[in-house]
């Protein structure tokens, strides 16, 4: 196996990586921002250094710094976790040249698939179903797409070609509105991946977003894990994941299963991905896009599957076999993801901040936090602003939304605010509970303040934690006035009073 | 002391008596209260149930009760500060002379103003202690300080004019 | 199932008790004494009652008082944990005299087995092989103790009739020291259990301590979910506990098993209990004895069955069929459980008490942390010093020992010393991996300081670090002399010393 | 500043040159020392090496460094306690006339002792001042002072006599 994995990235997954390596005696080299000293996976890491300052273009995005510290502290693998280099194929290429085995698929994989309008070709060859739009690929100008958009039909979505994670995604009603949102769609594009291009795809309504889990050796076998059903977005931003899918069966995940698969292996893909498919009211499925990288909630299926992907992302990249053969793959029980963000529910999910003054962890049975925050440390506002996975297994469904519910409930983040009352709202809906949901559910039939009768309950309590508070306060204060009293006497000082004001 | 505290629309009569009761309307509660680990959460037992809820200050007397997963705005007043903001509040006419009235018992502490001189609305013009605490009385409108009837460290009553504004 | 449960018990297993609760959905009453008014299950609890002072007897041992609580606060059942009143039948009894379900055995099945002589007595009818000893039931003069002693032969073990966990077990070697031991050993029965009585037992040397795990309905349905070995052990402290154990195969285990469902059957017995057998080196195997409750360790066997014994206990308590038949328990990967305890290791292994100021607990894939306290949490004399279990998973037994030294090593706890140190030199040691271990191991054959080449690798780094500290602490001192200083001059200074020495 | 510490049977000369460099022995290293969240948990990046531990003060200058899961005795001294400790415990026949010598240059900032004053075995008998910190001189017997040669404020060369005691 590999002697030293460098591991570029932060945070929790680049704590999750550390804990793999370790687990196989791998000695760890991470590498930090300024604003990261103190980050969790500094403090795990066998060693560590300093990649520049806390923008990501100038630490955390800087390969060719990360390439030189690999070779001085002479790691003999990189893993990039997910985002920033994690789906750059010039990336994988340097690796390659420096000697560095990169813990991922090919750099041409990584190109294939990296560049949405190319992918969409690519797998349309493979015979993999894909939503109607610019079947060609990018550099398609203004007046191209605005010609073609009326072919395709309203509402449809501007998509970055290499984009990912919603950034340059817009969604245009008519053909009116379309020209500024292209312009804006691009200048997202540009700053995010340094590349403008984007394309049209058809917007399927009710559609559920559901991604396939395989893993691909170098020996030609590849293998699905499974769903995860990623509808629970807010701005195309993943918040709850879980798997199975409530709408998926036997059937329909060997189909999927297969069709995942067959994708993988027009790129020749080699390592952990995910296919992304788009599944309508009728369950039709289509390609949306392939993550050549290890995904934000790739636990969920390691509590179902038993795996745990990381490992064998290590070992495949070393040039082992899998592991497992497709029909030694089980799927046990349910499982869950929240992932806990510094932002304020209640105040239109804006960014919170701060130093995390206070925290008490949600343990026992069938619970995981996959965190790189603890007391003390400082949320920057430099980085994403997921702090925390929260995964829950069950035996049902059912009881992994008990225990989720209960997890959130234990679950303490003092110092900055969290998304955590949204989860706990969202886990009590009965639209959740139901499995009734799509991609528009959270932004358009979700809301934080239902069930009234539950608030009507505890409207007092809350009065009297109030009053308390209050009360506390203002003896606090009070009792402040009567120390000053003591060094000057109001007398003194209303004499100051008249002075002043005489 | 007494408090009013407005949650969900409605309001509750909450009296603080002693460290371990509290009347909520003319219900007399026994109530442990802790802070945990020093941070702005808190446990609260109340006949025997067991709370426990992240408590932050908005603005003024806005509270914020982060309490099974569900976030309620609590505005807490008590007996003064309503008073206070009643006398604050007492809309009058331009022109008309308006008698600032001491809004409890206390002692005048300052007065920071002259007979004569004009003022802006919401301008403090006199400083009452009670309660431990010195509480501004502001003028409800611009206008121009008229007689000024009490001097610092006298003790008022309730209601008692202090100084009328034209 | 039921509405509301009260738990009569603290720390991480009252926590443990009151998550199963809350995922079954039933309401939660918390106990407390006077030094618990912070801890997390009082925290967790729908609802918590003061009990009284801090030591056990005024307050966690106060049966009558607690069914009271449970009668006021309408709780229709009583989960006891394990230790305080868990084995108590007349607390029991009195439970069901007040029309309120014991979450555990009928008082009948815990006298029998908690009287250790009849509960030898009872098994041996059953034809389950038991330790040579005193066969007839206990009251036993220490003149009748003297006298049998010879026939058992030397060397042997005084145990209390109404123990456990060691207390009032005395090991004798010698007839002539046997009187005084006899002594201090019946007095540490009474005080511990109010009950002096004693017996004697063939000491079985390089002997492993082996527990099979049964559970056991009202409907007359008994299986076993399989073996915990628990050999290591401090002065009769468990302190490690891991299954499968490295000597079991499924042979021994079906065997076993077998035994242990019949020795429950003999007392008709019903809910979770554990029968504890000793192993000698030919793997012949002695009932020791049965823990007709909860045990500390029972997550490792969760882990490696899939199944939430809390949750089962409960439903079982409602008169509900076992929700497994035999043949569907599976066992799958290793599962070893660290038990972590606030004493220090470099000295003696004396209890630390103190206020937590600072914890980071162990997470990511396969990692259970179950615990009571939190930071901010005081640490006091009163109860047991068992802070918290660590239970991790793993494909295999080397998986999990690689995953707990992982998750030793991340585990933070400020304020007070703990055993980690010792955890993780046992990790470390051959004796450990290689699975050669007996109930001695730990006391005769461990030792705190092994692995002299790594010592000699991190001298060099300690030093560095005690020295940055140093003069960190110098540094500050010195500024405060000079803060010291610029009040009054040197020179003031020295006329005072003048006019005082003059 | 130079620091000896031992550490398992090993001296090391530590030398805290700045904030970011140490000398160890004759290597200069590039360190990044913190402490965790205000805890006496420290973390040390070394040339790229990256440890975290918890460091206890013992008594005197004895610090216990719990290293990856090991506990580590450590004693530090810098250079100045060690040459007061050499001075101390310089022993001597009774009788005999013992010069008491300054350790280290600095400021007589005491001599809390007259001539002819009988003297206890470690009392202290002057205060010099060095590197900003105040040193206690004691007396490595019982015997009385003979002649004091230096006051307080003069400033002393390393190993001029201060005192006699006899």
């Amino acid at each position: 196996m590999f002697k030293k994995v460098l591991v570029a990235n932060r945070g929790e997954i680049a704590v999750r990586i550390i804990r793999a390596c370790r687990e196989l005696g791998m000695d760890t080299v991470a590498v930090y921002s300024e604003a990261d000293r103190h980050a969790l996976h500094v403090r795990y890491a066998d060693e560590a250094y300093l990649l520049g300052p806390a923008p990501s273009r100038e630490s955390y995005l800087r390969g060719d710094k990360i390439i030189d510290i690999a070779r001085k502290a002479g790691a003999d693998a990189i893993h990039p976790g997910y985002g920033f280099l994690a789906e750059r194929d010039d990336f994988a290429a340097a690796c390659a040249d420096a000697g560095i085995a990169f813990i991922g698929p090919k750099p041409s994989s990584i190109a294939a698939m990296g560049d949405k309008a190319e992918a969409r070709a690519t797998v349309i060859k493979a015979g993999v179903p894909i939503v109607p739009g610019t079947e060609d690929v990018g550099n398609l100008t203004d007046d191209d797409l605005l010609g073609i958009a009326p072919k395709i039909g309203f509402p449809l979505l501007i998509k970055a070609t290499a984009g990912g994670g919603g950034k340059g995604m817009r969604e245009v009603v008519n053909i009116e509105e379309m020209p500024g949102l292209l312009h804006s769609a691009r200048r997202e594009a540009e700053s995010a991946f340094g590349d403008g291009n984007v394309y049209l795809e058809k917007l399927v309504t009710g559609a559920r977003h559901i991604e396939i889990q395989v893993m691909a050796d170098m020996h030609g076998n590849v293998i699905h894990l499974g769903e995860r059903e990623c509808s629970l977005q807010r701005r195309h931003q993943k918040l709850v994941e879980e798997s199975p899918s409530p709408i998926m069966d036997d059937e329909l995940r060997a189909k999927m299963g297969a069709v995942a698969v067959k994708a993988a292996q027009a790129v020749d893909y080699v390592n952990a991905g995910t296919i992304e498919f788009l599944v309508d009211k009728d369950r039709n499925f289509y390609f949306l896009e392939m993550n050549t990288r290890l995904q934000v909630e790739h636990a969920v299926t390691e509590f179902i599957t038993g795996i745990d992907i990381v490992a064998e992302q290590l070992r495949i990249a070393r040039g082992r076999q899998l592991s497992y053969t497709q029909d030694q793959i089980r799927f046990n029980g349910a499982a869950i993801e929240c992932r806990i963000n510094a932002e304020d529910p209640y105040n239109n999910f804006i960014p919170s901040t701060g130093r995390i003054t206070h925290s008490l962890l949600p343990t026992g049975p069938g619970v995981r936090v996959d965190t790189g925050v603890y007391p003390g440390f400082e949320i920057t506002p430099y980085y994403d602003p997921m702090i925390a996975k929260l995964i829950v297994w069950g035996e049902t469904r059912a009881q992994a939304i008990l225990r989720m519910r209960r997890a959130l409930e234990e679950y303490r983040i003092v110092g900055v605010r969290t998304n955590i009352p949204f989860h706990q709202t969202l886990m009590d809906s009965t639209r959740f509970m139901g499995g009734q949901y799509d991609t528009r559910f959270v932004e358009e039939r979700f809301s934080m303040d239902e069930k009234e009768e539950y608030r009507d309950e505890h409207a007092e309590i809350a009065a009297m934690l109030a009053t308390l508070v209050a009360h506390q306060e203002t003896e606090r204060s009070a009792q402040i006035v009567r120390r000053g009293e003591r060094d000057t006497s109001n007398w003194k000082w209303i004499g100051r009073w008249e002075r002043i004001h005489r | 002391m007494k408090y009013i505290a407005t949650s969900e629309d409605r309001e509750f009569q909450v009296e603080i008596i002693d460290e371990k009761h509290i009347r909520v309307g003319d219900r007399l509660l026994e109530v442990n209260f802790e802070s945990v680990s020093g941070q702005p959460v808190y446990s609260l037992i109340v006949d025997g149930r067991s709370y426990e809820a992240f408590v932050y200050q908005g603005e003024d007397n806005n509270w914020q009760v982060l309490l099974r997963g569900r976030l309620f705005p609590v505005a807490v007043e008590d007996e003064r500060e309503k008073r206070l903001r009643a006398a604050g509040n007492s809309t009058l006419a331009e022109g008309e002379e308006f008698h600032l009235k001491a809004p409890m018992p206390g002692l005048v502490v300052a007065i920071p103003v002259s007979e004569g001189q004009s003022v802006e609305k919401g301008q403090v013009v006199a400083v009452l202690e009670s309660m431990k605490m010195q509480n501004e009385l502001k003028s409800p409108r611009a206008g121009t300080i008229g007689r000024i009837r009490v001097k610092p460290g006298e003790s008022v009553e309730q209601k008692q004019t202090l100084l009328s504004i034209q």
